[in-house]
């Protein structure tokens, strides 16, 4: 902190290339930002002299944990090596998003990231710009944006501060893509006091481009033009690289720097709409949306990926405050930004262009020939370095692993072992009491604060099992996106817990009647630092990267968010998994809710005795231990032919998939989708049918003309199906054969009273 | 030759692909029209979008009141021209003094999006003439400032002339007086809605095809004239 | 440069859920001796150069919308 | 009863997207003259009895959100 309490030890004039290779012997504070004795050694090697204090904030940020991915690199090469062979990856891992052909001619590109920390200290703006940023990158890729989705674990529904960071947050997601005009398509909302200091906050978005339009974000062509777009740069977010303050700042301004940024989604709206027309009319030869670390990170990546010089006169970028120095600027995380490479000659059209919607547009530099960053200020460089020493050549960590001492005890405490209900009032009342936990309950308190309507293609949203998109008006083609999530499988079997998250996505995609193909993932976890931690990280990276190979589905790209704890507990370790379907013709779907009277259940794939980590051990019993369901990625895939196939052949009249709070979650879920009743009659033990999170699971409903054919169907695919009752579109309840019969009334008022009862 | 009608893109409109989609399935032949061109370029009829123009930052529909285009609308609004405004069109249009009242932040302060069931109370205007008196219709409402106010005086004239288009069933979604969801002006030729009819005209993607009508009226309208 | 400040609250008789949300919160925060709050927005304007009238206009058709709002203007130092 | 009106801003270096839109629509709606607008809030709160320290309070924890916004508490009469 040295350099914070006594700034005029550094130096007092402007750090220039030419001052810093005259006093090489001046301190600088590169501890207090973040770098290492050894970090800061390779970057005086790298330069051949002392960094000027902007490249030192520079090196700082871009060689930071969120920038350089330093200590999950190693983990993280797995998704290409092990990435299946498949021909629907037009980009893969590295570029913004990864891009998938879904044919017509069209290709998408989508992405999960997080914005976890922000979102604790001040929640609305915390999560609009979460959405906001991977927006950007979506865009970034040449494509239109046409979905949002948000995945969300807040900590205990109960605890007096939950309230406020849920209200923020979810109006926060709300304001920002609903002004957008971005459909909110699903997401995850999950309470677990893990998270209680430490949300998260993910944010997935979706677009489409025609395929031969895909822009990368290479600077590369001598002479042409580096042009800034879209909002001022002002004093936000500098978070680290605030230590480098100078005198301009007065005496105890520094509670006053903001590390808070404030989402402007009206000019993000305009940007997508004057990018996507310079992107129609060819004029971008390379694009990069400004995100962490700001210009830093545009500039050197833009000119890394080039294999590019690059110039940049720091003073034309358009600033908030006139007292910015060029650190700021270069740190600067103000939003709504986008770095755009133009030709010479098309610049007056780029120029037209932007002006045509209202959004600024400023030339601030160009690319040049061999490979140094020059960025100069009123002339003076400040910055000369090799691009590909910021953006490529971080520092790579192996970091210590150590399997957490108390895994053995916690995998030996099965929930197998806890006290069931026995009668069937037991089973009702447990019933009530789990559909009614905030985990399980109705989440339309918080889906109704989002647009799912706008753009006018939206064929299922919540609460679906995924959101599909129509692409095509003319071809029908569509899309279908879920994201999962499981941290207390994940706690218990951090391998596994990740291979479960991947196929309960794969299943809700597949329920729906879409062919899934490809992964994005955002991995929450807590300290690198922390041995037992980044054990769980390693397990769980290779758990997904081989689940990714067996389904065929590569990751084509992701977030890793670390340092999320409350105090010095990390939160469960949570992979947040993201799976793309698509549909030839989307008026296949299969929509969730029972509707026909006389439609016959099944219940597809195997049972059994499996209760560890459930929603059941968890609610009724607060209990976490034991091992989570088995992952069968074979059966997993079969289930997902069958419905597939199913949707192709209109086979089945409604699916939903078995997942946390097993079949009675889902049978409760279908039934008041439309309000319908089901008449369900067990074989095996009710509390087990009722209860059980085994996997590969799906309730289907069947037309009785149909059933012959689709048991059929079932059996050439190797799927198990188990009939277990019919719908009754009269009796307006559930009843459970033999056990119990519950209103629907009295399903929903447990169902949908408890998010207003706790938020409103 | 099939009429033509306008819908108008603000900066920041949202909902102009889906009025343009909803146009074109109601036969009618959709025009793109933008905020600056004061030209309206021969249109029949003229849809102001829902959405966030200028990010409702300041109030939903002052800024883009102003525009040059809608100085064009008032005036051929004032002389009969048909013209819709959806959500943020309705408050453009209570901004521009076409409608009376205005449209407050919803009552429970938040934005709120369900499948919303109506009755429409008015078919003598432009763009509720296919619907019968009294027909209940479901359609999408989503907005952040619904809340229809007016003067006590205001509301019972509206009620005593018949302007008040379509009101909100079962629970009112976002506190608006009388429970309006609609209104028109005393020529029946200009209308504001604040739920969507433009998301319920495919069964594909909409709760229902009941928004198709208003299209299907004002087309009517157009060719009997 | 000078600043003015224009105040627009809305009109007494037209409900202000965002007030009544504050002023309901209030007791179980523990203050008590608060019996109504109304919220409004405040705007600071640093002009060059505006002649009263302008201003008047800007408030009237802009920042306020009279059909529910009103409005009071301030110089400032 | 005494009027208390509490004055919430934005601090002068967080962006004002709201104020900014505004600023940038004037000239084109014919208002010139003006360089910077902010928006922020005026709360109106009639008190029976409150003390300066409660007011505070209230004006730090509900009113204003003091990660991002500045605060100031006049009387009225
Ligand atoms: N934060 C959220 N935003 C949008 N949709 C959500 C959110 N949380 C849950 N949903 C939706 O609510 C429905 C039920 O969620 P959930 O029970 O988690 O589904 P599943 O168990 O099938 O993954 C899904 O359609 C999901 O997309
Ligand atoms: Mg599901």
């Amino acid at each position: 902190m040295s350099a914070s309490q006594a700034p005029g030890h550094l130096a007092p004039v402007l750090d220039t290339v030419s001052a810093a290779t005259n006093s090489p012997d001046v301190e600088q504070p590169y501890r207090e930002l973040g770098l290492a004795d050894d970090e800061y050694a390779r970057v005086r090697d790298i330069l051949g002299r002392r960094p000027t204090q902007t490249e030192l904030a520079m090196y700082s940020i871009m060689w930071s944990e969120h920038c350089s991915y330093k200590s999950s690199k190693v983990h993280l090469r797995q998704f290409g090596e092990k990435a299946p062979k498949t021909d629907v990856l037009l980009v893969g891992m590295g570029e913004n998003a990864g891009v998938v052909d879904v044919g017509d001619g069209m290709a998408v590109t989508f992405k999960v990231e997080s914005h976890n920390h922000p979102s604790y200290i001040e929640p609305y703006q915390g999560a609009a710009t979460g959405v906001g940023g991977i927006v950007r990158d979506i865009l970034t890729m040449g494509a239109r944006p046409i979905a949002v989705m948000d995945p969300l674990r807040f900590g205990a529904a109960d605890h007096p501060d939950t309230k406020r960071v849920v209200n923020g947050v979810v109006a926060g997601i709300g304001g920002y893509g609903n002004c957008l005009g971005l459909p909110n398509i699903g997401g995850e909302v999950v309470f677990d006091s893990s998270y209680q200091g430490n949300p998260l906050v993910n944010a997935l978005c979706v677009g489409v481009m025609p395929a031969d339009r895909i822009q990368l974000s290479a600077a590369k062509g001598v002479g042409n033009i580096v042009v800034l777009l879209g909002a001022t740069t002002g004093r936000a977010g500098l978070g680290g690289v605030s230590v480098l303050a100078s005198a301009s700042f007065e005496e105890g301004a520094e509670d006053a720097r903001p590390t808070v940024q404030v989402g402007d989604p009206f000019t993000e709206k305009l940007l997508i709409e004057s990018c996507l027309e310079l992107f129609e009319q060819g004029l971008v030869v390379g694009i990069q949306d400004l995100g962490g670390a700001g210009l830093t990170c545009a500039t050197t990546e833009t000119a890394a990926a080039g294999r590019s010089g690059m110039r940049v006169e720091l003073s034309t970028v358009p600033l908030r405050e006139a007292s910015m120095e060029p650190h700021e600027i270069l740190a600067s995380e103000s939003q709504e930004r986008m770095l755009a490479i133009v030709t010479p000659e098309n610049l007056p059209k780029v120029l037209a262009i932007a002006d045509k919607w209202g959004v600024l547009a400023t030339a601030i530099g160009e690319v040049t020939d061999g490979d140094r960053l020059v960025i100069t200020w009123h002339g003076d460089p400040v910055v000369d370095v090799p691009p590909r020493s910021l953006a490529d050549e971080g520092p790579v960590y192996h970091r210590p692993m150590a399997r957490p001492a108390d895994q053995d005890e916690l995998n030996s405490q099965h929930a197998e072992r806890l006290p069931r209900p026995r009668t069937g009032a037991e089973l009702k009342r447990t019933l009530l009491t789990m559909i009614a936990s905030p985990n399980l309950c109705d989440k339309s308190w918080i889906t109704e604060q989002y647009d799912r309507y706008v753009l006018g293609n939206t064929v299922l949203a919540q609460p679906e099992d995924a959101g599909v998109i129509r692409l095509s008006e003319e071809s029908y083609r569509g899309i279908a996106l879920s994201t999962d999530g499981n941290g207390r499988y994940t706690k218990l079997d951090p391998y596994a817990g990740a291979q479960l998250a991947l196929a309960e996505a794969y299943r809700n995609v597949a329920v729906t009647g879409a062919r899934p193909i490809a992964v994005t993932n955002c991995l929450n976890f807590g300290s690198p630092e922390d041995p037992e931690v980044m054990w769980q990280f390693a397990q769980a990276t290779t758990g997904l990267a081989e689940a990714c190979q067996t389904l065929r589905t590569p990751v084509t790209g992701g977030n890793v968010s670390f340092y999320n704890q409350t105090g010095d507990t990390a939160i469960h370790p949570t992979p947040v998994i993201g799976v793309l379907g698509v549909f030839d013709d989307v008026r296949q779907r299969t929509p969730m809710g029972l509707r026909n009277n006389g439609d016959v259940l099944f219940v597809l794939g195997t049972n059994s005795e499996e209760l560890s980590g459930s929603e059941w051990a968890s609610i009724m019993h607060n209990h976490l231990g034991g091992r989570p369901p088995r992952v069968d990625l074979a059966r997993e895939e079969a289930l997902a032919n069958v419905l597939i196939a199913g949707a192709q052949e209109s086979l089945i009249a409604a699916a939903h998939d078995l997942s946390g709070g097993g079949l009675a979650q889902a049978l409760v879920e279908s039934c008041l989708r439309y309000n319908v009743g089901a008449r369900v009659r067990f074989n095996e033990d009710a509390f087990l049918a009722l209860f059980a999170e085994s996997t590969a699971r799906a309730l289907v409903a069947i037309r009785p003309a149909d059933v012959k054919q689709f048991t059929k169907m079932c059996e050439r695919f190797g799927v198990r199906s188990t009939r277990i009752g019919t719908v009754d579109t009269s009796s307006k309840a559930l009843e459970i054969a033999g056990q119990f019969s519950v209103s629907l009334d009295e399903l929903r008022a447990a169902f949908e009273g408890t998010l207003p009862a706790l938020f409103n | 030759m099939s009429p033509k009608v306008g819908v108008v893109t603000f900066p920041g409109s949202l909902d102009d692909r889906d009025a343009l989609r909803a146009v074109r399935i109601s036969g009618a032949e959709p025009i793109p029209l933008w905020h600056k061109d004061a030209s309206l370029h021969g249109v029949d009829a003229v849809v102001l979008p829902g959405g966030f123009s200028y990010g409702d930052y300041l109030r939903a529909g002052a800024i883009a009141r102003f525009s040059p285009v809608m100085t064009t609308i008032v005036e051929q609004a004032r002389q009969g021209l048909p013209v819709l405004g959806i959500c943020n069109g309705f408050q453009v249009l209570c901004e521009a003094h076409l409608l009376p009242g205005a449209l407050a932040r919803n009552s429970h302060l938040h934005f709120r999006n369900r499948d919303q069931r109506l009755r429409i109370e008015a078919t003598n205007t432009s763009w509720t003439n296919g619907y019968s008196a009294g027909q209940e219709i479901v359609i999408p409402v989503k907005n952040g400032e619904g809340r229809y106010v007016a003067d006590e005086r205001t509301l019972d004239e509206l009620e005593a002339r018949g302007q008040i288009v379509a009101r909100y069933l079962g629970s009112n979604p976002n506190g608006s007086l009388r429970d309006i969801a609609g209104i028109s002006n005393e020529a029946g030729n200009v209308v504001g809605v604040m739920p969507h009819p433009e998301h319920a005209v495919e069964a594909l993607t909409g709760p229902s095809t009941d928004g198709l009508v208003i299209f299907t009226s004002v087309l009517r309208k157009l060719v009997a004239a | 440069m000078p600043r003015v400040v224009v105040d627009v609250m809305l009109k007494p008789e037209i409900a202000d859920p965002q007030g009544q949300a504050i002023a309901n919160a209030l007791p179980n925060l523990g203050f008590t001796g608060v019996s109504s709050v109304r919220q409004g927005k405040r705007f600071e304007l640093e002009v060059e150069s505006i002649d009263e009238a302008q201003l008047q206009k800007l408030a009237d058709t802009l920042l306020a919308n009279p059909v529910i709002e009103t409005y009071s203007i301030r110089g400032q130092a």
